[in-house]
Formats: structure tokens, C-alpha cells, sequence
């Protein structure tokens, strides 16, 4: 699974990207960031709030309870500021 | 049409080619959006845009048929910039045509209050005292809100 | 500023004056009208602008005033033709330039649905079977009524 | 008094202006359109519908009631389509 981080969660996590194999019991959003979020350090401070966290699975918005599963490019990013 | 692109773009150029040659368009909406030297109250010396490449593209074009399918449109342009920018650079340029004045002026204005909410990109300002990510505003949910049951 | 003209002006020029050496602008909005091919179902050949030389600039004056009493602006431009004009023609540019995007948006809009109601035109057109007047619209009574109370 | 006409109440009419001295009377554009409209042919086609006409005085947008007098400018047209 490709995970891509953007803004200040990237910021925070230090790493633009990283390639994961997740555990079982990681099948959607929500439980892959606690999974992240469990690593602590940068990963506790960028996803510890989920209500701050936006989420795109393969590159469409999506929400925390989206089923999520192996070869999928998963980014997780703050409230987008375009325009 | 949607470009994402490092570089600045000629607005007229832009413009002509968008309604060259249609003799049918009556009215041509276009918005620019310029890096402001004030954040707050804060003097800004410079903006990085950072976005997310691949599904910037497919947000806009997506962006680009939901406008087409609410409005009557000749044509659709939307470039937005990435990367460096510094106080009165173009980050971002609108621009709808149709037969009638009103398709346009509405279709451009939906387009420029969804791309503040839907467009994946995050800004960081340089200030002199450090550099900080733009929060999204509250303002600019509601302006996206707004369109939601129109027309 | 406010130019009525006969000979046709340069888009890209025109914002790029509005812009320049301001930083403190945040978006420009502006709007191009163009001479349709079409009158309804007719095709038209032709469209002479007459205006009332005097009263038009006095007209456009007021309209810009009022524009900048409603929203904070840093520049407004309009700039109206007359005279003989084939489709796919420029007829009129309104730009507003503002240090938010809210401001450029509306008052372009408000400026543009005021002069189709308010600035002294009126428009000859030329079809396959002959001259006609083109009437006011009752949408464009309409659309100039809304901004009455706004904002 | 200086007339000026546009539109098609100028075609009508079949000249864009003319300076003119209002008999007594005369001393509101509604009377004033009367009293050129009573001169039948192009004037009587053109204004004999004041529904249908607006009025500038000197320059400003003004209503049928308005006053004038000598050394005004009053502008008659059909509304205007700007834009």
C-alpha cells in the first residue's frame, strides 16, 4: 500500500511517502491512521486529531470508515487550501 | 480545459483562445487569483503551493463537468500554478464562456469557490517571522456550501 | 477608470495595468461581452452601438462609484465600444480588482447587469432581412433590480 | 432648449437632434413630448407612447414629471441596452 502525506502532515511526519504493508485489522481509513498515529512522534502529532485529517483513496475523496486494502495509494492531508 | 502547471500564464493570450473563432459566445467570465503581501496582518515575502500531482488533474477536470453540466458552457479553462510564488504573482486563472453573460458570471464563480475547498493544494507562507500553512477558512466552506442545490 | 471607445482594446493589457505593482490585490474578476452571431434564431451580420456621447461616461462614472461605495475595491475598470461591430467582436470589458475574491466577483457582476440597464446604448443589428432594434430584456430589468438592496 | 434623440425614436423622428423653442406651457417632459408628438408623422410614431420612452435632462436619467427650461438639454430614448 503507497501512502502519501501532504502539507503539514507531511510536514510533521517528515516523509512525503512511504510504501507499507498494513497489519490485519488495518481494512479501512480510520484504522490505518490509528495504526500510523500509534507509531508516535511525528505521526502522533500529524494524525492524532482525525477530525483535522482529510483522506483521498486512489487519488478520489474519500471518508475515515473507507474500506481501504493492498496495491491502494492511500493520502492523507490537511483541509485543502486551493484557488 | 484544466493545466497545472509551475509556470505563469498570459491571461489575454489565454482569453483569446478560449473565444477565438466562436462566434457564438455572448459573455466571458474569468477570475485571477493574485499572491496578496499580507496574511492577516502579517507581511508574507513569499507562497509555496504544494499539491498533490495526478489527482489535482482529475479534481479539476471533475470540477470542469460539474460546471458544464450545470451552466450552458462554450468553454472552460482553469490553470493553476504550483510551487514559489512571491506577492503579486498569478496562482490561479478561471475563465467560462457561454451564449449569455449570466452561464458565464455564475459558472466561474462556483468554479473559483469549489477549487478553495476541492482542489488539492496546500499553501505555506514565509513570513518574517517563520514560515506557516494556511489554514482553511470557514468563509470559503460556506462560499462552496452555497452552491450546493444550484441550479 | 472608465474608457468608451470605438476602436477595440487589449484584455490581457488592460488587467495587466489593473494588477501591476499592487500587491495587495487578491483577485480580479472581470467580464467580456462579445457580439453573438445569432438574435434569437436569426443570424446577424452586424451590430452598431449608438450611445449618447456625454451622458455615457457620466453614466459609467456613477456606475463605478456606486460599485466602490458597496465593496472594498483597489481598481475599476470598464470599457465600452460604439460604433459598427461584427460577431465574435469585443463590445465590453469590466474588471475589478480587490484584495478578496467575494468583492471582485459581485461587484463585476453588479457592474456588468447595471450597464445593461443603465448605461445610454442602443444596439442596431444587422440580419439577412434587415435592420432591427435590439429591446431591452425583462431578465435584464431583473438581474439589475436584484443588486437594488445589495449588500 | 436642445433635443437630442436616440435609438429608434431617433429613426422615427429621422433626425438625431434639433434646438427648439417650447411654446408657453411647456415646462415638464411630459409636456414637451406632447407638444412634439402633436406634430404627427415621425414625432407622432415615436413618442406617442410614453410607456415606451425614457428621458435623460442635462444629462441625467430623469422621469416624465421632470421640469425643464430653456438652456436644458433633454435626451429622449427608447431604454437602453448597454452591455
Amino acid at each position: 500500500m503507497r501512502l502519501l502525506y501532504f502539507g503539514w502532515v507531511r510536514a510533521k511526519i517528515g516523509v512525503s511517502g512511504e510504501t507499507i504493508d498494513p497489519p490485519d485489522g488495518v481494512d479501512d481509513v480510520r484504522s490505518l491512521v490509528d495504526w500510523l498515529s500509534a507509531r508516535g512522534g511525528g505521526y502522533g502529532e500529524a494524525l492524532g486529531d482525525t477530525t483535522a485529517i482529510r483522506v483521498a483513496v486512489n487519488q478520489e475523496l474519500a471518508e475515515l470508515d473507507a474500506a481501504i486494502a493492498a496495491g491502494d495509494e492511500v493520502a492523507l492531508f490537511p483541509p485543502m487550501t486551493g484557488g | 480545459m484544466i493545466k497545472v502547471q509551475q509556470e505563469d500564464f498570459d491571461v489575454g493570450a489565454e482569453i483569446s483562445g478560449l473565444t477565438e473563432g466562436n462566434t457564438s459566445i455572448g459573455g466571458l467570465a474569468c477570475f485571477v487569483g493574485l499572491v496578496r503581501d499580507l496574511a492577516g496582518e502579517k507581511p508574507i515575502s513569499a507562497m509555496t503551493l504544494e499539491h498533490y500531482p495526478g489527482m489535482t488533474e482529475r479534481q479539476l477536470e471533475q470540477l470542469e463537468q460539474e460546471a458544464r453540466q450545470r451552466w450552458t458552457l462554450m468553454d472552460v479553462l482553469i490553470i493553476h500554478r504550483y510551487g514559489r510564488l512571491e506577492p503579486g504573482d498569478r496562482i490561479v486563472l478561471v475563465a467560462t464562456a457561454s451564449a449569455h453573460r449570466e452561464a458565464a458570471l455564475e459558472s466561474c464563480h462556483f468554479l473559483i469557490d469549489w477549487l478553495k475547498t476541492k482542489a488539492p493544494f496546500w499553501k505555506l507562507e514565509d513570513t518574517g517571522s517563520g514560515a506557516q500553512w494556511v489554514s482553511a477558512r470557514d468563509e470559503d466552506d460556506s462560499a462552496a456550501e452555497r452552491w450546493k442545490d444550484k441550479p
